[in-house]
């Protein structure tokens, strides 16, 4: 680089597809190396508005000393910048990513458009509701549909993701034993449950009470029985579990733990499993979330937006957060939609009305789906994790192998074992082939845990040659002539990353660069 | 109809067969017979993609209090900022869109990239050091700093000023219940949150303090930064990003933790969500930091590359001790926070804060001129002021909606005399000629 | 692949990036192959419209017996297959794309948006004027700056790219002398011409006479003057020419052309690089196309759509195709503005208005910069190439090595002669290093010709990398040590690809593979 | 403000200095001053982007006959089909947007891909083994099929039926000006084309015929076939894609060259442009044909690739020699219409087509049921048809938008009586109750 016969050469090239894997394979600069002092892509209305000195604006000891530095660049180079990152980027639309507890299936574009309606982005939250009647309308017809799928009474949409709806409904399992002057201090989990729902049971000021699964991969009835006292204040279970198993126990785990006043908490990440075929109001659940992003085929983007319904029972409907759409039973000429907050409310769980463009996204998805596609979609997804579940055994340890529901939990034990190739080796092999990995390590009771969940969306083709994928590196791990596992994948944007020099030398942000 | 299942139902047949199963009933035979749906959902059949389309037109159509067709002076943490195209067009890339969270570096560099640059701009913009890859929105970046900072003191008080956004205090009261955390609200006045003594509940382990404030007034960090000295709070700021451009940043008042709303960086109105939670905090607090944190770091071959660390605070690692439950987060909000500010860059990001600032001046110079009307209170503010109105500000908003503006949020209860505030948002897009049509009719409406 | 086995397997994998250079490189299957029966992504609305019976709608003979073989995919397949496709194709917006003649500049995002405004997109072009005035309004200003930024009195927005531009001008041209009672016979054309330009002059019922480039790469003027007669229609020039240099001789050329009764047309394919410094009219033009895509920054979509208006001097206009919107001149109560067409039009070059939305991408794009940006636009670009000239002139011979305007031809003869490296290999290496390649071997009159134009919109650190790059490649041609240029690129999605195997056995559809 | 410029004056003074120059204007020395503007252009100076988005919008807001709107019912050529998100979506991805002719095969597969596939949708629409990858419009590509069959037969008389739609006889006309052809048109009788006897200026080297027409009637092939197997002619037709989805293709009834209008297949009105021209012929014409082609074939290690091909026949390397002129065409348009055509599959293109035809025939019935209008001829139509009016067309088109409809296009005067007449159709987009309220207003406002 000459840089100093030029003049300009102080930044990054931001014109150079350094990073587009079409064209090399260099990292691309940040931001901050692209930036170029005094550059620009920013422009204003024209306003008329008269400019005040900022010294009349803000008092001094308010003032900053200097501006914030952020980058500079043109729009060029901003849009290269970011689309290049997004050549460094797999997503469901690039093929298929088999990732076990999330349901990554395609998300339709019309649902784009729905979110992209400005009478819908353009709605300031704190409007009156008689300036946002079509919102109203809209929440209430989530909430309806939410609740004849969940088999469910009423529902609040505010949390923004399943966890967030996770607290909720500990929060409501807690107000409504208070309200019966209650104070329960335990709620107990299966140990195969995901990591959110411990965490949200010490945030709803539990304690969480572990129970085993058993040799079926199902909650071990006699351990539960073991368990549970008058300080139970329920169980969260996900059915079917994350071992994509359904618990077949359910109705007695229902009575049992209804009998010493606990509830049931449905933790509804797995709902894409049996849509239209068994809810789980009618498994004795009090209380679902829904994780929208999931079964409702709102995108994850990138690791969110999301949104994390929950659905109660009657008798917790009164619980609910606050403010819900509602319609108005009053007689007097106000609009017809109107805010409520119910008598009992447990309060604002979300700074206004939850992810609402999410929502959006999700009632369109349910709209064109209708009843009878959605049956269809859990019918489909169900039988692809079968289907994936018989081609992989040849190969893989299944180590509860029976019919599962949306999703099958493999394990690399034997190839470990046998060839000290791990669960992350085939993963990351996986990666070269084409195809995202599916979860690995999870759930934590299977050793070497791979977690596949095909979804509805996948065709046949794309299973086989998955398969076809999965069972040949089975097949390569075996084997003294292929490449080691341990070196995949060879022409991803970076390989192997090194995560433990990633927390040992921190670096948070491009200013702690040592 | 399921348009979006690839099998037909010669698909469906011969995997069937593949599995030895009779029907796709048979698929579901580990669900008790007893529990199953005998006549499918309560719902109606699917509709062709272009008639649900036209529904949610419908439903648009429905809502008055859109910014293409109503003036907006709402705001309260959601403002209706310039969003340009290049934003929309470079966030809403597919990749970004319907990739999750990267569980897989290598084939995730682009989301990861992205949100290190974010984090960057934020902790940049709080004058702390440290930045998580965001929260679900302002109200729950709140939560977790006051779970944070109860975690960091070890006590369970927490003062909040009242100058918190009352959705937010709401939110901490909602959420307290669960930790067990006693929230006191510190009433503000005339503005400025006044912090009482240390009586029989002992002190504070939290202080909790908006910059500026619910009614745009600019509170006193130094004196909440003096009581947390004194009791050994942790101190939480939630300040307003865009203000921010103009002010001293909240670090260097020592706050401990800042959040804050960063729905002002290239989002819309949208309701009020996906917004998005901004979070930063001293190194001090980082085993503590709730949510994800990208690192930079190298792969085998020593390139550069960024992934997902300290991993261990998380609760898929730490489960029932993890210091926050967040899983599925707001990362492309964070991109398009990344993709904004980089549009803005130093200049625009000054700029906004000074024109939303200039405007916000000519606006309340015009109602207050005549004195018919009158500020709420008298503290300095900044891009949002509060007018007290001769009406109820309920009413005045309904009349102002007939003329064509969302003329900002009803004070309500929360505040005294709340019924008869109104608090009025003018942001760098509001021309000279709407805000004069806007005290015009203001004036009119609040006859 | 067990096909039999699940039944599925009958077409390609859809679900696998299999093409997306991201995680391998395999090819992407094409949709036929990924088509598999039964599928589909369509859905209409409910209009309610009862069906009618085939054989009562179409009569017999002309019925279809079978359905025309289109592909059956899912949206998710149909998406997925898209996406990948797009992740093998490099653009302006993940890079540098010095394409000689060819103005790859950065393209606004905001243009999308203005072509994307429904009430631009939604309009009928055979709605009256009278309810289409916005259109009419768009067209009128866009007219109006192109003939302030050319210097002409009027112009047609109806040629759909350059190429349709030049036949028009052409057409006006034979149309003038026409009228003038004149049938001339031959349109003179320099040697370094666009091959558009002998290619129009034939439509245009011209025959061509070629003058040749004197020694400084401009027209020779002599041998200009030895070919002027009655029979001249007219001479179609650039200038700048496409060796990027301006005709220091036109006023001269101007005046003898003028002089024997021939008219001037100004190919704008160069436009760029003289934004308010000097103009077409100014120069003694007659007749003028603008490249919208080049010059004001529509995007060049893969190939097109492009627009090329025509803007003419005041003796043209009554010649100008029609319909053209204009501004009414009667006191009527009709429309403010009217379709009106030239008394003496040569008719309808395009079957609407031209390619209305490239239109409104243009005007925004000319109303964004202002007659003050187009003019720094114009310096950028020229400042640019001519950097590029002083750090490429060491490595690369620069056949007319003198101030250039907004491109630069350099040679890659010296390389050819001594280490056996074209132009070509250069360009292949530059692929391998993240820029698109210069165009090559164009104009003809430059042996081992890269013609390389950076636009105005890359910033010094990218020209800097660059010239970096083609240095550097001019450095390993000399190198026996460095791989062989004629190997790259290696990293492309396709490496070299046999044109000749293309051209010998043809195969221009799915279905003409053997 | 030249927004789009990444150089800062520094930047340019150091780019300058470098150069050995003084200023900017040095850059232009070989410009002879005297042609040098003095004062710049007479232009505004530049605006903000959102100042300009909001001027387009104002523009557009001038348009009444936006199909979001007003309700449509014209057609010729240009038609209100149903354009759904996915295809915008996937053909509105940059990298097809901003990358250009694909002159580097290696970093164009996308592009090439995708024209591949589209040259094969097309060919195997029109029953004709070679498309090529895309010219204009409709009326261009007609242009150049007439330019082929005279260069086939090597006659200019072209014989032009009356039903191709007027405006591509005018462009024929225009061009024919130049190349010297002899654009001679043939009436419709009663809505099909009567080839008359051959005459003294000899048999037609081309004959051109629409398929169906412009007046909606399904013109006679065979005859046009007879009449080019006894003259010699070169057969070119202009067939409806659309209606091609429900009618024997019309290669199959012998054309030689198969044109059409693409806008149909995934785009907007847009107020008739970008468009896209559908062309196909028979291998006999291989060399002669017009624009790009592009061919399967392998790169180096033998894997498959696509390349433009058959590049001999293009201006950059024929120049005057060339067949067509055309450089830049309509490449996105065409990998729209491929994703638009992948999106319908077999069963949608042919339910498209049978919607259509079915909305047309309940239309047709619904407005000559009582007798008070009637068709503007009798021959069997399948998709579109002409109305024969009491008032002016013009008149009648007016009156209804006022009621919410484009009533369709009036004929003109290139048809007998055609000032009454109007040329309407309906897709498969207009609604029964759409439908029935056009039936009642269009009853009324023809009084
Ligand atoms: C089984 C299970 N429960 C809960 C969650 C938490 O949901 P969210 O990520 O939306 O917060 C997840 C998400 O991954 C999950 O898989
Ligand atoms: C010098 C020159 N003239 C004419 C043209 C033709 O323009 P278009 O491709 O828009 O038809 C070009 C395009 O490449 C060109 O570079």
């Amino acid at each position: 680089m000459s840089a100093t016969s030029s003049g300009g050469g102080r930044g990054a090239p931001g014109g150079r597809a350094s990073s587009a894997p079409l064209l090399g394979r260099d990292s691309e600069p940040t931001l901050f190396e692209l930036s170029h002092p005094g550059r620009s892509a920013y422009s204003f209305r024209t306003t008329g508005v008269p400019p005040v000195p900022l010294d009349e604006l803000v008092p001094e000891t308010h003032r900053r000393s200097e501006a914030v530095r952020i980058p500079e660049l043109s729009e060029r180079d901003l849009t290269g910048h970011f689309t290049r990152l997004s050549h460094r980027q797999f997503s469901v639309d690039l093929g298929a990513y088999p990732l076990g507890s999330c349901t990554m299936k395609y998300n339709p574009k019309v649902c784009d458009a729905i979110a992209a309606l400005p009478g819908l982005a353009g709605a300031h939250p704190a409007a009156p509701a008689s300036l946002v009647q079509g919102w109203l309308a809209l929440l209430i017809q989530l909430e309806e549909a939410l609740c004849i799928i969940t088999g469910m009474a009423g529902a609040t949409l505010q949390p923004a993701a399943g966890a967030a709806g996770e607290l909720t409904g500990l929060l409501l399992m807690r107000a409504w034993h208070e309200s019966r002057g209650q104070t329960r201090g335990t709620v107990i989990i299966p140990d195969s449950a995901h990591g959110t729902n411990p965490a949200s049971v010490t945030l709803g000021g539990y304690r969480v009470v572990t129970v085993p699964s058993d040799e079926r991969g199902c909650v071990d009835l006699a351990a539960l029985r073991a368990v549970l006292d008058e300080d139970v204040a329920g169980i969260m279970l996900t059915n079917p579990n994350t071992l994509g198993l359904f618990e077949e126990d359910i109705e007695a785990i229902a009575g049992a733990v209804h009998e010493v006043g606990g509830l049931l908490y449905y933790d509804g990440a797995n709902l894409n499993a049996i849509l239209g075929v068994v809810r789980p109001g009618d498994m004795g659940f009090d209380i679902v979330h829904m994780n929208l992003h999931k079964t409702f085929a709102t995108p994850h983007g990138g690791g969110g937006p999301g949104a994390g319904p929950v659905a109660v029972a009657e008798h917790l409907v009164p619980f609910l957060p606050g403010p819900r759409a509602t319609r108005s039973r009053t007689d007097t000429d106000g609009p017809d939609l109107v805010w409520q907050t119910p008598e009992r409310s447990i309060g604002r769980v979300h700074s206004w009305h939850g992810n609402a463009l999410v929502l959006a996204r999700a009632l369109g998805y349910i709209l064109v789906n209708g009843g009878d596609g959605l049956h269809r979609v859990a019918e489909t997804a169900v039988l692809n994790a079968n289907w994936l579940r018989h081609r992989l055994r040849e190969h893989y340890e299944v180590p509860f192998d029976r019919p599962c529901m949306h999703e099958v939990v493999v394990s690399a034990r034997r190839l470990r074992q046998e060839h000290g190739v791990r669960a992350l080796d085939v993963a990351k092999r996986l990666l070269e082939e084409g195809f995202h990995a599916p979860t690995v390590y999870f759930p934590l009771i299977v050793d070497e845990a791979l977690m596949i969940e095909p979804t509805e969306t996948e065709s046949p083709e794309t299973l086989e040659a998955l398969a076809d994928a999965l069972n040949r590196i089975a097949e390569e791990a075996a084997s003294a002539t292929s490449e080691p596992l341990g070196h995949y994948p060879l022409s991803t944007p970076v390989r192997r990353v090194d995560e433990a020099r990633a927390a040992r030398t921190l670096i948070p942000t491009a200013d702690a660069r040592r | 109809m399921g348009t979006y299942l690839p099998h037909t139902e010669e698909d469906v047949a011969s995997m069937l067969s593949f599995l030895g199963l009779p029907s796709t009933e048979a698929l579901f035979s580990a669900v008790p017979e007893s529990l199953r749906l005998q006549h499918g959902l309560e719902l109606d059949d699917g509709v062709t993609e272009p008639d649900v389309l036209a529904h949610f037109e419908d439903l648009a159509a429905a809502n008055r209090a859109r910014s293409d067709q109503m003036i907006c002076f709402a705001g309260g943490g959601v403002y209706d900022h310039e969003v340009p195209p290049v934003t929309r067009a470079l966030a809403g890339r597919s990749e970004f869109v319907t990739s999750y969270t990267p569980y897989q570096p290598e084939v995730a560099q682009g989301v990861l990239q992205a949100l290190f640059e974010y984090q960057t701009l934020i902790a940049r913009l709080s004058g702390l050091p440290v930045a998580n890859a965001s929260l679900y929105d302002g109200g729950s970046a709140t939560v977790e700093a006051v779970n944070l900072g109860v975690g960091a003191s070890g006590r369970s008080l927490v003062w909040v000023s009242q100058g918190v956004h009352p959705n937010w205090r709401s939110m901490l009261a909602t959420y307290g219940h669960g930790t067990g955390h006693q929230i006191r609200t510190v009433p503000l006045t005339d503005g400025v949150t006044r912090w009482p003594d240390v009586d029989g509940d002992g002190p504070p382990g939290v202080v909790v303090l908006a910059y500026p404030n619910y009614l745009g007034c600019i509170d006193d960090v130094a004196a909440a930064r003096r009581l947390c000295d004194e009791t050994g709070a942790t101190l939480v700021v939630a300040a307003d990003p865009v203000a921010a451009g103009l002010m001293r940043p909240a670090g260097s008042w020592g706050a401990d933790v800042v959040v804050g709303e960063g729905q002002v960086f290239g989002m819309p109105l949208a309701f009020g969500g996906p917004a998005l939670g901004l979070f930063t905090c001293t190194e001090e607090h980082l085993r503590r930091l709730p949510g994800r944190l990208v690192g930079e770091t190298v792969d085998v071959d020593g390139k550069r590359a960024y992934v997902t660390t300290l991993r261990a605070r998380e609760q898929d690692i730490r489960r029932e001790k993890a210091t926050s439950n967040v899983c599925t987060n707001q990362t492309l909000m964070a991109v398009t926070a990344a993709v904004q500010l980089a549009w803005l860059g130093t200049q625009g990001l000054a700029e906004m804060g000074h024109r939303c600032a200039s405007a916000t001046h000519y606006a309340r110079a015009a109602l207050f001129s005549d004195g018919r009307l009158e500020p709420f209170v008298s503290a300095p503010v900044l891009r949002e002021f509060a007018v007290r109105l001769p009406v109820p500000s309920d009413v005045v908003v309904e009349r102002m909606a007939n003329e064509g503006f969302l003329a900002g949020i009803p004070l309500g209860g929360d505040f005294e005399g709340g019924e008869r505030g109104l608090l009025v948002a003018v942001t760098e897009r509001r021309t000279r000629d709407e805000i004069d049509a806007f005290v015009a009719a203001l004036t009119k409406a609040a006859r």
